[in-house]
C-alpha cells in the first residue's frame, strides 16, 4: 500500500464502473513560436459520478488547460495524448459529431471570466436556450420555459432572460453561466476558476448556489481554482496540481490541512487563519518563481523552490504514490511519512 | 452592340472627346455643340467644301450698299422648318436682334452683331442688315437661325434655356437633333426634306467619351464608325488595320509661342512684371533663332504637322503666309548668341547671360496641363533657351490659372494656340490695340497685349475691304508685321488626324480638298455627303454581343450563386 | 568623476537595451517571408532611386536630347522601349522614382507629423483640447481624401510641393485617431499612474511614455501612409493635377495616356510605371502589416 | 463595462409566445433619442464645416473667376459685368457668403461656368448613373469581400488565407485607373486569344431596342468599370473583415459557443460573425461614401456619365461652382454614410444602446 | 501617544466623480478620516467599489479631494505642482498589477531609476551615482544581485520579480510612506507570501509606515497592525488588528469574515456564513442612515425592530469616526447596546487563539 508505484494503481478509488470522467496519463502540448510547450505532463484524475473534486495550482501550471482538454477545446495545433474517458467514452478519439453530442450534453464548462464567455450582442435567454435547441431538439417555446426554470433555480428573475449581458453584474452574469451549464442536465460541470474576478461577498453567493445545484441534482463537478481554501470549503476532493502535474490527490480537508507534498504545504500556508497566531505578521511563502514549463528542471519540477530538496530529487521525478486512506503525493519524502498515522 | 447596318436605319457613329455645353444655340460655346448646331441649323451662308469660300445657304444672294454699311440678303423660298412651318426672313432677324438686345443671348455669338446697326426683315424672302460701320466678315456669320415661333416663348429666359427639353428638336438643316443623353451620346436623324437633299446615313450619333484611348478602342471594335482627334501614336498604331482609312489633315489651329512684349493698357499704361528684356523685338527675335520649330513637329507631333510662321495656317490657302528665306528665323542657335551678345546679355562662367546691368537673365514659360503639347515643348524649348545661355523656369497650370497670369500680365513667355476660322478677322483682331484691357489686369479681348501701329493701321483696312483678293493680301502682310515682330511666335500647325471605318463609310467629303479634314469642319459637309459602304461590315459585333451577354449573365449567376450557397453547410463529420 | 560614469554607464546601458529591442526586432521581422518581399522590394525602388543620377545621364532624361524616337518597343537598346519623347523607359521609370518616392516621403511625415502630434495632444490633455481636436479630425476623416486633395491640387499653383501639401493635409486623420486612441490606452495603464505618482510632469510622460509606446504604431502606419501616398500622388499626376513637368510614375502613366499609348498597344510605357507603383505600394503595405504585427504584441498572437 | 445593472427596470417578458417564431433575430429596442439626436447633429456640424470649407476652397483661393471663364472668349466689359453679376461677384465677400449660405440652403449650388446651367441640376442628372454603378460595385464587392474575409480569417494561417490577403494586398496597391486602362486592353480590345467582350466605354449603346437587349447591353457597359470599382474596394473589405474577425477569434464566447456542441460553420455565423460585423460596419458604411468619390477615377476611363466624370470635366475647366458642388455632394455622402452607421451600430451592438 | 504625528493623514476626506452613465455623482470617498502613524502598517479593507482605490489615489494626490484634506506630518498637501511633486518624494505608491506598472518599453533599471531621474541629484542621497542607488534598491527590493536585472524587461520577469521591481521603484526614493493598493492581488498564493515579508522586512529595518489597500482580510492578519473597514465611501469599523478581525462588531465586519472559506470550515456545524444578499452598493445613491442598512442582516432578520433602532437605522445618520489608532465602530446597534451578544447573528470567529481582544491597543 506504501508502494510507489504507477498512477492507475496507486488512484485512491479503483472501481472503474464507478468514474463517471477517468483521465490517464494525460499530456498536453500546445504549439508556440518559441517551440512545444508542455502544459499537462502526464496527468491521472478520476471522478466519480456525483463528486465534487477541486483542482488547485498556481497560474500556469496547466489547470485550465486539463479543463479544456476535458471537451476537447484546445486550440488547432495541440498535441495530445493519453485518454479522457467521460463515461466510459474516449473523448480524444470521438468522432467530431458524437463529441458535439457529448458537448454541454454529457460535461458543460463554466469558465473564469463570464463577461467574454457570454457572447455581448446576444440576449441571455438565447444563449442558454442555444445548446437546449441544440441537444434536445425541443420546440422553441419549451426550451424558453426552460431558461425561465433554469434562471430562477440561480436565482435570477426570469424576467432577466431579455437582458443582455452588459446589462448584468459581474455576479448575475456568473450565475447566467452557471444556469446555461445546467441546461442539459449534464452528468458534469467543469467549472474553471468560476469566482476569481469576483468580489468575496458575491464569490460565497456563487460557491454556495454551485455547491447546492450540484449536490440538489446529482452532478459531478470538477472546480478548478488557485484559491485552496475555497476548494477545500466546497468539495470533497482536491487535487493539487504544479507544473503540468497532479502533485497530490486526496479528501479535501486533510490535503488543505495536511499537506503531504511540500508545495501542497506552502499553499496552504499562503492562505492564513485569521485568528492563527502562528501567521500574525508572518506571511508564509515560497521563494522562488513559479516554474517556466518549456524550461522545466530535471528531475523533480517543484526542486528548485523546495525547502526539503535533498539530491535524489534532482535526477527523480517523483509519481504519485500511495500517502494514506485515499491519498496519493508525488514527493520522495511520501513514503517516509507514516500513513494513516494521522486520523 | 449596335444594331445598325444591317437591314435597319443606317447609323454613322462618331466617337469623340468633346461635351456639349448648352445645346441652346445661344450659349453653346465648346466645339461639340457648335458643331452640332452647324448640322441641324442652317446659316446665313455656308463655307465651300473645296476652298472654304462664302456658298448660298439659307441665303441665296446679297448685295451690299455702295456706302459698305447695308447688306441686303434674299433668302431661299420654300424651306420649312422640321414641324413644317416655313423659314421666313424673319427668323432670321429676330433671332439676330435677340442676340443684339439680350447679354444673355449673345453668350455664344454676340462678337458677330457687335457691329450691327439694325437687322430687319421687310418681307418673307428679304433681310437687311444695317452695319455701323463696314464690316468684310458678312459673310462668316457663324450664327445658327433658330424658328421664332418655337423660341418666341423662350425669349425671357433665355440664358436659361438649353434645348434640350423637347426631341427631336425644331430646325432646318440637313439634320435633326432626335436623342440626347447627357454625359453619353447625341443622336442626328437625317432631315428628308432638306434643300441640298437628304443624307444618305440615316443616323448619325456622336458618342462622347473622357478617355481618348477608349475612343480608339471603340473605333476597332466597330463601336463608333468615325473617331476624332487621334495621338500620332494612335494614328500610327491604326496604319495596319484595312478596315480602318485614317486622314491626317492639315489643322486650323496654331501653336505659338507669345511674348509679352510689356503688358499695357489701352491707353498705354504699363503693368505686370514681364521682363524688360522682351520689350525689345530684337531679343524676341533672338529667342526664335534658338528655337527648332522642325524637331518639335518630329518630337512632339510625331512628324504629323508643318513647322509655322504665319498667324495663318496653310489650310487657309488665300490667307496663309509664310516668309522668305532671308526673314525667317531657322534654327540657328550661333545666331541668337551673336545677337543676344550684341544686345549686351554676356555669357558668364556657367554659360547663363546676365542683362547688361548684371541680373542673370531667367525667364518664365508658362504653360496650361490642359494641353499635352505644352509639357513636351517646354521641356525643349527651356533646354534650347539654357542652350544659348538664357535661362528659363517652367510653370505648367491650368488654364484658368494661366488666364489670370496672363491677365495681370506677370509672365514671360507662355504658349498659345488658337484654332482658326475661314474668315481671319476674329484672330487678327487678337493682337490689335484695342485688344488690350481698360485698366491693369482687367480680362481683355486680346490675347498678349501686342500693340503695333502698322499692324492696326492694316487690319482696319482689311475689314472694311471687300474684294477678297486685296483684303488676302492685307491679311499677309498683317502676318508679316507679326512676324517681325516677334510677338507671336507661331511654332507649327498641328495636322489633325482622324480615322474612320472603311467598312461602314463609303465616301465622305473633306474641307478643304484635298488636304481638309472630317470633323470639325465648317460645314456640315462630311456627315451629309457620307454614303454607307457597299461591302457589309464584318459581324463580328453580334457573336461578340451574344458571348459578352452570355458572360454578364454567368457572372451575375456566379453571384446569385454565391449568395445562394451561404447556407451551404460543411460536409457533416470531418470538421468541428 | 561620478557624474561621468553615471552618464557613461546609463547611456551604456541604455544602448545595449536598444541594441538587444532592436535586434529582436529584426529577428521577428525576418521570420515573416512576406515583410521580408516587402523590404527587399523597397531596397531595390530606395536605392535604383537614390542611386539614378550615378548611372542616367541627364540626358537621357531630357527631352531634346532624348536618345531614342518616341513610343519605340523593346529592344536591345531600350529594354523597356522608349516613351513619348523617345527616352529609355528604364531612366524614365528608375528616375521616376525618386519624385514619387520623395513625395511619397514627405507627404507621409507631414500627414504623419501632424497626426501624431494632434493624437497624442489630444489624447494627453483630454478636456476640451480633445473635443476640439477630434471634432476636427473626425471632419477631416469624413472628406472623402481624393476629392479634397484634387481640389486643392486644382486651386493651389502646381508643383511637387502642392501634391506634398495636398496629400499631406489630407491624410493625416486616421494616424490622429490611431495615435489617440494608442495614447489613451498608454495612458491607462498603471505604469502612467506610476509615473505620476513618482511627480512626472507631462512633458515626461508625454515623452517617456506615451512616445515610445505610441512610435511602434506611428512607424508602421508611416509605411502604410507611404503606400497611400504614392498612390494618391500617381492619382493626381494622371487627373493632370501635378506637376507634368517633373517625371514621376504618376506623370509618366499620364504621358503615355495623353499621347494614345494605351489604344496604340504600346504597353511597354504603361506596365513599368504601373507595375512599379504597385510594387512599391505592396511593399509598403507589405512592412507596415509586418511590423505592425511584429511590434503589436496582440497582432503577434495571431500571426 | 458594468454599467447600468440596478437601475434598469427589467423588461417585463411574458415566457415567450409561440406566435414569436422569430424569436432568435435582435429585438430592437427604440434607439435613444439623444444618441440619435446627437449624431444628426454631429452630421449637421460636419455638413456646414464642408460648406465653409467649399467656399474658402473655391472662392477665395482660386482669384477671380470670371478671367477664367472669359479666357480666350471674345467678351465684351459689359458682358464682363453681366457674368459678374450672375455670378453674384460684385459683392463683398461677406455678403457673398451670405448669398452663398442662403443659397445652399435652398439645394441651390450656383451655375456651372461650362455648362451654364443649374449645378444642382447636373449633379441630379449624374447621380443616377454613379449610385448605379457603385452600387453594384459595393453590393457585389461586400458580398464577395466580407465572405473571402471571414473565410480568411477563420482559417487563418491557411495557405488560402494566405493567397486572399496576398491578392488583397496587391489589389489595393494597384492604382486604379492603371488597373481600368488594363482592364481596356485587356477585356475590351482584347489581347492575343482573349476576345474584346466588353465595350469600351459609356453606359449605352445608343439606338439598342427592345427589354432583353437594352438589359444585357447596360449589364456589358456595367462589367468592366464594375469590375475595376470592385477589384479595388473588395481589398478593404476583405482586409478589414478579416481583422475583426481575428479580433474576435481569441474570444472566450466563441469557446463557450464550441462548448455548447456547435458546429464550426455555426459559432462562426451565429457567434463570431455577428460580433466582428460591429466594426466592419462602420468601416463598410465609410467606405460606400467614399467609393462615391473614388468612383472618380474608374467613370473617367470608362467614359461613365456619372458625378466622377463630372467631377473631371470641371476638374479640367476648372468649372469652379460645378467642383464645389461636386466637394459639397461627396462629402455630404461620406457624412450622409457615416451618419447611417453610426445610427445603425447601436441595432446591432446592443451595449452601445444603452 | 496621540502627541505623536500621523505621517500621513485623511481628515474628512471627500471624492465625488461624475456618475459613469447619466447624471448624479458617485460620492466614492464620502468623509474619511484615517491616520498612518510612522512605522504602522494599516490595512483598508473592504467590498469591490467601497472607494479604496479612489482613497489611496486622494492620498497620494492624484485625484483632487472635492473636500477636506490630506496632511503630511500634519501638513496639508499643496496642489500646485512643485508642491505636489516634493510630497511626492515621500509618499510612493504601489500598485495591484506590477505588470501594468512597468512600462514594457522600459528595462528594470530604468523603471527604477525613473523617479531619481524625476527628483535629479538631491534623490541620490549619500549614493555615488544613479547607478548604485538603483543597484541598493533593488537589493532591498529583495532582487540580488541587482545587477543581474538592470537590464532585463518585464516580461522576462516573474509577477513576483515585477512586483519586487515596483517596489524598488518606490523605495529608490526612500520614501517615509508606502500606499500599497491591492499590492499582492495579482500575484500567485505561494508568491503573495514573500512579497508581503519584503514589506514588513522595511517596515521592521526603515520604520516604513504602510498603507495598504487589499480585500483579502488574511493580508490584514498577515501584516497590518491596525485595520480600517470601509462600505460605500465611509470607514465603519477600525481598530487593531485583532480587535476586529477576531472580535468585530459592526455587522459588515462579521459578514466578510463569515465568508471566508476556513471560517466556513473550521467552524463547521456552525451557522454557516452570512452572505449578504442585495446588490453591490452604488455609490451614486447612498442610502439615508446607516448606509449599509439595506444589506444590514440586523435589520433584515427583525433584530434592530426589537432593538428599536430601526428607525435610526433608516434615518438618523452615524458619526463620522475619526482617523486614530483606537478601536471604534459606527453602527447604531452597537452604539445602543454595547457589546449585546444577541446581536450576532454568527457564531463569533473562533475567540482569538492567544490573542485576546482587546478594545483599547494603549
Ligand atoms: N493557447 C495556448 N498556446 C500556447 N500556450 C498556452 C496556451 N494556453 C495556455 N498556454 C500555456 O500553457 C500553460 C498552462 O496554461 P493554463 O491556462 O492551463 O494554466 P492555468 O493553470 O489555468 O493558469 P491560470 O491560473 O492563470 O488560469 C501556461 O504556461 C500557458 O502559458
Ligand atoms: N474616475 C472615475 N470616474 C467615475 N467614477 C469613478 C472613478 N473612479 C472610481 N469611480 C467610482 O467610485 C467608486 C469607488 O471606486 P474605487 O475604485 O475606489 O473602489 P475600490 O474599492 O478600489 O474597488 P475595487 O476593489 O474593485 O478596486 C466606484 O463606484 C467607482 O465606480
Ligand atoms: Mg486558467
Ligand atoms: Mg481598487
Amino acid at each position: 500500500m506504501t508502494q510507489p508505484g504507477r498512477a492507475p494503481e496507486a488512484r485512491p478509488d479503483k472501481a472503474p464502473t464507478a468514474q463517471l470522467l477517468d483521465i490517464r496519463n494525460l499530456t498536453v502540448t500546445y504549439r508556440t513560436g518559441g517551440g512545444p510547450l508542455p502544459a499537462v505532463r502526464g496527468v491521472d484524475l478520476s471522478l466519480a459520478a456525483g463528486q465534487k473534486l477541486g483542482l488547485a495550482g498556481e497560474s500556469g501550471c496547466g489547470k485550465s488547460t486539463l479543463a479544456a482538454s476535458v471537451l476537447r477545446l484546445l486550440p488547432p495545433g495541440t498535441t495530445t495524448t493519453g485518454e479522457i474517458l467521460l463515461g466510459g467514452e474516449d473523448v480524444l478519439t470521438m468522432g467530431w459529431s458524437r463529441l458535439r453530442a457529448v458537448r454541454w450534453a454529457g460535461a458543460s464548462i463554466v469558465f473564469q471570466g463570464a463577461m467574454h464567455s457570454l457572447n455581448p450582442v446576444r440576449r441571455i435567454a438565447h444563449q442558454i436556450a442555444e445548446p437546449i435547441l441544440l441537444h434536445d431538439k425541443v420546440s422553441e417555446t419549451l426550451a424558453h420555459e426552460r431558461v425561465a426554470v433554469l434562471l430562477e433555480q440561480v436565482g435570477l428573475a426570469a424576467a432577466r432572460a431579455s437582458a443582455y449581458p452588459h446589462e448584468l453584474s459581474g455576479g448575475q452574469r456568473q450565475r447566467v453561466m452557471i444556469a446555461m451549464a445546467l441546461a442539459c442536465s449534464p452528468n458534469l460541470i467543469v467549472a474553471d476558476e468560476p469566482t476569481t474576478a469576483l468580489d468575496v461577498m458575491v464569490q460565497a453567493q456563487i460557491l454556495r448556489l454551485i455547491g447546492d445545484l450540484v449536490a440538489a441534482q446529482g452532478i459531478s463537478l470538477l472546480m478548478i481554482s488557485h484559491d485552496l481554501a475555497v476548494l477545500a470549503q466546497t468539495c470533497d476532493r482536491l487535487a493539487v496540481m504544479y507544473a503540468g502535474r497532479i502533485v497530490e490527490d486526496g479528501p479535501a480537508h486533510q490535503v488543505f490541512t495536511d499537506g503531504r507534498h511540500p508545495y501542497t504545504r506552502a499553499l496552504a500556508a499562503a492562505f492564513p487563519r485569521i485568528g492563527d497566531p502562528s501567521s500574525r505578521r508572518a506571511p508564509h511563502g515560497l521563494p522562488g518563481d513559479p516554474p517556466d514549463p518549456t524550461a522545466l528542471p530535471t528531475g523533480c519540477a517543484f526542486r528548485p523552490r523546495c525547502p526539503l530538496a535533498i539530491e535524489t530529487c534532482a535526477h527523480v521525478d517523483p509519481a504519485l504514490s500511495v500517502a494514506g486512506p485515499g491519498r496519493a503525493a508525488a514527493c520522495v519524502h511520501v513514503t517516509s511519512v507514516p500513513t494513516g498515522g494521522e486520523r | 452592340a449596335p444594331a445598325d447596318q444591317s437591314a435597319g436605319p443606317k447609323t454613322l457613329t462618331i466617337a469623340t472627346n468633346g461635351s456639349v455645353d448648352s445645346l441652346s444655340p445661344f450659349l453653346a460655346q465648346r466645339l461639340l455643340p457648335t458643331h452640332i448646331h452647324r448640322l441641324i441649323y442652317d446659316f446665313l451662308t455656308n463655307y465651300d467644301p473645296k476652298d472654304d469660300h462664302a456658298v448660298p445657304a439659307l441665303a441665296t444672294s446679297w448685295s451690299t450698299s455702295p456706302d459698305k454699311l447695308v447688306w441686303t440678303f434674299t433668302i431661299r423660298d420654300g424651306m420649312k422648318w422640321s414641324d413644317g412651318k416655313p423659314v421666313t426672313a424673319e427668323d432670321i432677324a429676330w433671332t439676330y436682334n435677340l442676340i443684339m438686345t439680350s447679354p444673355d443671348a449673345a453668350t455664344g455669338n454676340g462678337n458677330f452683331v457687335v457691329n450691327f446697326k439694325s437687322v430687319a426683315a421687310p418681307d418673307p424672302k428679304t433681310l437687311v442688315i444695317t452695319l455701323s460701320k463696314p464690316q468684310a466678315t458678312m459673310l462668316a456669320l457663324d450664327i445658327p437661325v433658330v424658328p421664332k415661333h418655337v423660341w418666341e416663348s423662350h425669349a425671357a429666359d433665355i440664358g436659361k434655356f438649353h434645348n434640350d427639353t423637347q426631341f427631336p428638336i425644331v430646325s432646318n438643316g440637313p439634320f435633326i437633333l432626335s436623342g440626347y443623353a447627357k454625359g453619353q451620346y447625341i443622336e442626328l436623324t437625317a432631315n428628308p426634306n432638306y434643300w441640298r437633299g437628304k443624307p444618305k446615313f440615316d443616323k448619325v450619333i456622336y458618342r462622347y467619351y473622357k478617355d481618348s484611348d477608349a475612343m480608339v478602342e471603340a473605333l476597332k471594335k466597330g463601336e463608333a464608325h468615325f473617331v476624332s482627334p487621334l495621338t500620332p501614336a494612335q494614328y500610327n498604331a491604326l496604319g495596319d488595320r484595312p478596315e480602318i482609312t485614317r486622314n491626317k489633315a492639315q489643322g486650323k489651329r496654331f501653336y505659338a509661342l507669345a511674348a509679352n512684349p510689356g503688358a499695357t493698357t489701352k491707353s498705354g499704361q504699363a503693368f505686370g512684371d514681364g521682363s524688360p528684356a522682351l520689350r525689345d523685338s530684337q531679343f524676341r527675335r533672338a529667342l526664335m533663332y534658338a528655337i527648332d520649330s522642325k524637331t518639335l513637329v518630329a518630337k512632339t507631333l510625331g512628324g504629323y504637322g508643318e513647322p509655322g510662321a504665319g498667324y495663318l495656317p496653310p489650310i487657309w490657302a488665300n490667307n496663309h503666309w509664310k516668309p522668305d528665306a532671308a526673314e525667317a528665323y531657322t534654327h540657328n542657335p550661333d545666331k541668337a548668341g551673336e545677337m543676344l551678345d550684341a544686345l549686351g546679355y554676356r555669357k558668364g562662367a556657367d554659360g547663363m547671360r546676365t542683362t547688361p546691368d548684371g541680373q542673370p537673365l531667367t525667364l518664365r514659360l508658362f504653360g496650361q496641363t490642359q494641353r499635352v503639347d505644352d509639357t513636351q515643348n517646354a521641356s525643349y524649348i527651356s533646354e534650347w533657351l539654357k542652350g544659348v545661355g538664357v535661362g528659363v523656369t517652367v510653370s505648367m497650370m491650368d488654364q484658368g490659372k494661366l488666364a489670370d497670369v496672363e491677365t495681370a500680365g506677370n509672365y514671360d513667355l507662355a504658349f498659345d494656340s488658337w484654332s482658326t476660322n475661314p474668315d481671319p478677322d476674329f484672330v487678327l483682331s487678337l493682337q490689335t490695340c484695342a485688344g488690350r484691357p481698360d485698366t491693369p489686369g482687367a480680362s481683355f479681348l486680346g490675347d498678349t497685349f501686342v500693340c503695333d501701329a502698322t499692324y492696326d493701321e492694316l487690319y482696319a483696312q482689311q475689314i472694311t475691304e471687300y474684294d477678297q483678293a486685296k483684303r488676302s493680301d492685307l491679311v499677309k502682310r498683317m502676318q508679316q508685321q507679326l512676324y517681325r515682330g516677334a510677338y507671336v511666335n507661331v511654332l507649327y500647325y498641328a495636322n489633325v488626324l482622324e480615322a474612320y471605318r472603311s467598312d461602314v463609310i463609303g465616301s465622305m467629303q473633306k474641307q478643304p480638298q484635298p488636304n481638309g479634314m472630317y470633323y470639325p469642319q465648317d460645314g456640315y459637309w462630311a456627315w451629309w455627303s457620307a454614303t454607307p459602304a457597299t461591302a457589309a461590315p464584318k459581324k463580328s459585333g453580334n457573336t461578340g454581343a451574344i458571348v459578352a451577354g452570355v458572360a454578364t449573365a454567368a457572372i451575375i449567376g456566379a453571384a446569385g450563386v454565391l449568395f445562394a450557397t451561404r447556407r451551404r453547410r460543411a460536409g457533416a463529420d470531418d470538421r468541428e | 568623476m561620478t557624474a561621468v560614469t553615471t552618464a557613461a554607464s546609463t547611456r551604456r546601458i541604455a544602448w545595449t537595451r536598444r541594441r538587444r529591442s532592436l535586434a529582436r526586432f529584426c529577428r521577428e521581422y525576418a521570420k515573416s517571408r512576406a515583410g521580408m518581399f516587402g523590404l527587399c522590394v523597397l531596397v531595390l525602388a530606395g536605392g535604383a532611386a537614390v542611386a539614378a543620377p550615378l548611372f542616367i545621364s541627364a540626358h537621357e532624361l531630357s527631352a531634346v536630347y532624348a536618345p531614342g524616337s518616341p513610343l519605340r518597343p523593346p529592344s536591345a537598346r531600350f529594354p523597356l522601349g522608349t516613351d513619348g519623347y523617345g527616352r529609355s523607359m528604364v531612366a524614365v521609370t528608375v528616375w521616376g522614382a525618386r519624385i514619387s518616392l520623395t513625395v511619397g516621403f514627405l507627404a507621409t511625415f507631414m500627414s504623419i507629423g501632424i497626426g501624431t502630434l494632434v493624437g497624442i495632444t489630444a489624447a494627453h490633455f483630454r478636456g476640451w483640447a480633445d473635443t476640439v481636436l477630434m471634432r476636427v479630425t473626425d471632419w477631416f476623416l469624413v472628406l472623402p481624401t481624393l476629392v479634397l486633395a484634387a481640389a486643392l491640387a486644382s486651386v493651389l499653383p502646381r508643383g511637387v510641393t502642392t501634391v506634398v501639401v495636398a496629400i499631406g493635409v489630407t491624410c493625416w486623420a486616421t494616424t490622429a485617431r490611431l495615435v489617440r486612441s494608442q495614447t489613451l490606452t498608454v495612458e491607462s495603464r498603471p505604469y502612467i499612474e506610476r509615473a505620476t505618482a513618482l511627480g512626472a510632469g507631462h512633458w515626461h510622460v508625454m515623452t517617456r511614455h506615451v512616445l515610445p509606446n505610441v512610435m511602434p504604431l506611428v512607424l508602421a502606419q508611416t509605411t502604410l501612409i507611404v503606400s497611400e501616398a504614392i498612390l494618391l500622388e500617381a492619382t493626381l499626376a494622371f487627373l493632370g493635377l501635378s506637376d507634368p513637368t517633373k517625371v514621376s510614375w504618376g506623370t509618366t502613366l499620364q504621358l503615355a495616356r495623353q499621347v494614345g499609348a494605351v489604344s496604340a498597344g504600346d504597353w511597354w510605357v504603361l506596365l513599368p510605371p504601373g507595375l512599379a507603383i504597385a510594387a512599391v505600394a505592396l511593399a509598403f503595405s507589405l512592412c507596415g502589416r509586418t511590423m505592425e504585427s511584429v511590434l503589436n504584441p496582440r497582432l503577434r498572437e495571431r500571426a | 463595462m458594468t454599467t447600468t445593472s440596478t437601475d434598469r427596470p427589467p423588461v417585463p417578458r411574458p415566457a415567450r409566445l409561440p406566435s414569436r417564431g422569430g424569436g432568435r433575430r435582435l429585438r430592437l429596442g427604440p434607439l435613444p433619442l439623444r444618441y440619435v439626436a446627437a449624431k444628426v447633429g454631429g452630421a449637421a456640424v460636419s455638413l456646414i464645416a464642408v460648406m465653409l470649407t467649399a467656399f474658402f476652397l473655391f472662392k477665395i483661393l482660386p482669384g477671380d473667376p470670371v478671367r477664367a471663364i472669359t479666357h480666350g472668349i471674345p467678351t465684351s466689359p459689359e458682358q464682363l459685368a453681366h457674368l459678374r453679376h450672375q455670378f453674384g461677384l460684385d459683392k463683398p465677400l461677406a455678403a457673398q457668403f451670405g448669398d452663398y449660405a442662403v443659397r445652399i440652403l435652398h439645394g441651390d449650388l450656383g451655375i456651372s461656368y461650362q455648362y451654364k446651367t443649374s449645378v444642382a441640376g447636373l449633379i441630379g442628372e449624374h447621380l443616377w448613373p454613379t449610385i448605379y454603378l457603385v452600387g453594384t460595385a459595393t453590393v457585389l464587392s461586400a458580398a464577395l469581400g466580407l465572405r473571402v474575409g471571414i473565410r480568411s480569417a477563420w482559417r487563418h494561417g491557411s495557405t488560402g488565407d494566405r493567397v486572399n490577403t496576398g491578392v488583397a494586398l496587391a489589389l489595393w496597391s494597384v492604382p486604379t485607373f492603371w488597373l481600368g486602362l488594363l482592364f481596356i486592353i485587356v477585356f475590351a480590345t482584347g489581347i492575343g486569344p482573349i476576345p474584346g467582350l466588353f465595350p469600351t466605354g459609356g453606359m449605352s449603346t445608343p439606338g439598342t431596342e427592345g427589354f432583353v437587349a437594352v438589359l444585357v447591353d447596360h449589364l456589358r457597359h456595367l462589367v468592366l468599370p464594375c469590375l475595376t470599382l470592385v477589384a479595388v474596394i473588395y481589398a478593404q473589405y476583405v482586409l478589414t473583415m478579416r481583422a475583426s474577425l481575428l479580433d474576435e477569434m481569441g474570444s472566450d464566447y466563441l469557446t463557450t459557443a464550441r462548448a455548447k456542441g456547435l458546429r464550426d460553420d455555426d459559432v462562426r455565423r451565429r457567434h463570431a460573425v455577428p460580433n466582428a460585423l460591429l466594426p466592419t460596419v462602420t468601416v463598410l458604411f465609410i467606405n460606400i461614401g467614399r467609393v462615391v468619390s473614388g468612383s472618380i477615377l474608374v467613370e473617367t476611363i470608362f467614359s461613365w456619365p456619372g458625378l466622377g466624370s463630372l467631377f473631371y470635366e470641371a476638374l479640367t475647366v476648372p468649372d469652379l461652382p460645378l467642383l464645389e458642388g461636386l466637394f459639397i455632394v461627396f462629402s455630404g455622402a461620406v457624412i450622409l454614410m457615416n451618419l447611417l452607421a453610426d445610427l445603425l451600430y447601436p441595432v446591432l451592438d446592443p451595449r452601445v444602446r444603452t | 501617544m496621540t502627541e505623536r504625528v500621523p505621517v500621513l493623514s485623511a481628515h474628512d476626506l471627500r471624492v465625488s466623480f461624475p456618475a459613469r452613465h447619466g447624471h448624479g455623482v458617485a460620492h466614492a470617498v464620502d468623509r474619511v478620516n484615517l491616520d498612518v502613524y510612522p512605522g504602522e502598517i494599516v490595512a483598508l479593507v473592504g467590498e469591490s467599489g467601497c472607494g479604496k482605490t479612489t482613497l489611496a489615489r486622494t492620498l497620494l494626490g492624484l485625484e483632487k479631494p472635492g473636500g477636506g484634506q490630506v496632511l503630511h506630518h500634519g501638513q496639508p498637501v499643496r496642489y500646485t505642482s512643485r508642491g505636489l511633486k516634493a510630497y511626492r518624494r515621500d509618499v510612493q505608491l504601489v500598485l495591484q498589477d506590477p505588470s501594468g506598472s512597468l512600462n514594457p518599453r522600459h528595462t528594470v533599471y530604468e523603471a527604477v531609476a525613473e523617479g531619481l531621474r524625476i527628483h535629479g541629484h538631491t534623490a541620490l542621497g549619500d549614493f555615488p551615482d544613479e547607478q548604485a542607488k538603483v543597484a541598493d534598491a533593488l537589493a532591498r527590493a529583495g532582487l540580488r544581485p541587482a545587477e543581474r536585472f538592470f537590464l532585463r524587461y518585464p516580461h522576462e520577469l516573474s509577477g513576483g520579480q515585477r512586483q519586487r521591481v515596483v517596489i524598488a521603484g518606490a523605495l529608490v526614493l526612500d520614501p517615509a510612506i508606502l500606499v500599497a493598493d491591492e499590492p499582492v492581488a495579482s500575484l500567485d498564493a505561494s508568491v503573495r507570501g514573500e512579497i508581503l515579508k519584503l514589506l514588513l522586512g522595511l517596515r521592521d529595518e526603515r520604520g516604513l509606515s504602510a498603507l495598504v489597500v487589499t480585500h483579502d482580510l488574511g493580508l490584514a492578519w498577515n501584516i497590518a497592525d491596525r485595520v480600517a473597514v470601509m462600505y460605500l465611501g465611509r470607514i465603519v469599523e477600525t481598530g487593531p488588528v485583532e480587535k476586529i478581525l477576531t472580535a468585530p462588531e459592526h455587522p459588515y465586519t462579521r459578514a466578510l469574515l463569515s465568508v471566508l472559506p476556513e471560517s466556513g470550515l473550521s467552524e463547521a456545524g456552525g451557522a454557516g456564513p452570512t452572505i449578504l444578499t442585495g446588490e453591490a452598493p452604488d455609490p451614486t445613491r447612498i442610502p439615508t442612515g446607516c448606509r449599509f442598512h439595506p444589506r444590514c442582516p440586523v435589520v433584515a432578520s427583525g433584530r434592530a425592530a426589537a432593538l428599536d433602532i430601526e428607525a435610526a437605522c433608516r434615518g438618523r445618520d452615524l458619526p463620522v469616526l475619526d482617523g486614530g489608532g483606537e478601536a471604534q465602530v459606527a453602527c447604531h446597534a452597537v452604539g445602543s447596546d454595547a457589546g449585546a451578544p444577541d446581536l450576532r447573528t454568527t457564531p463569533t470567529p473562533r475567540p482569538g487563539a492567544g490573542a485576546a481582544p482587546r478594545r483599547r491597543r494603549r
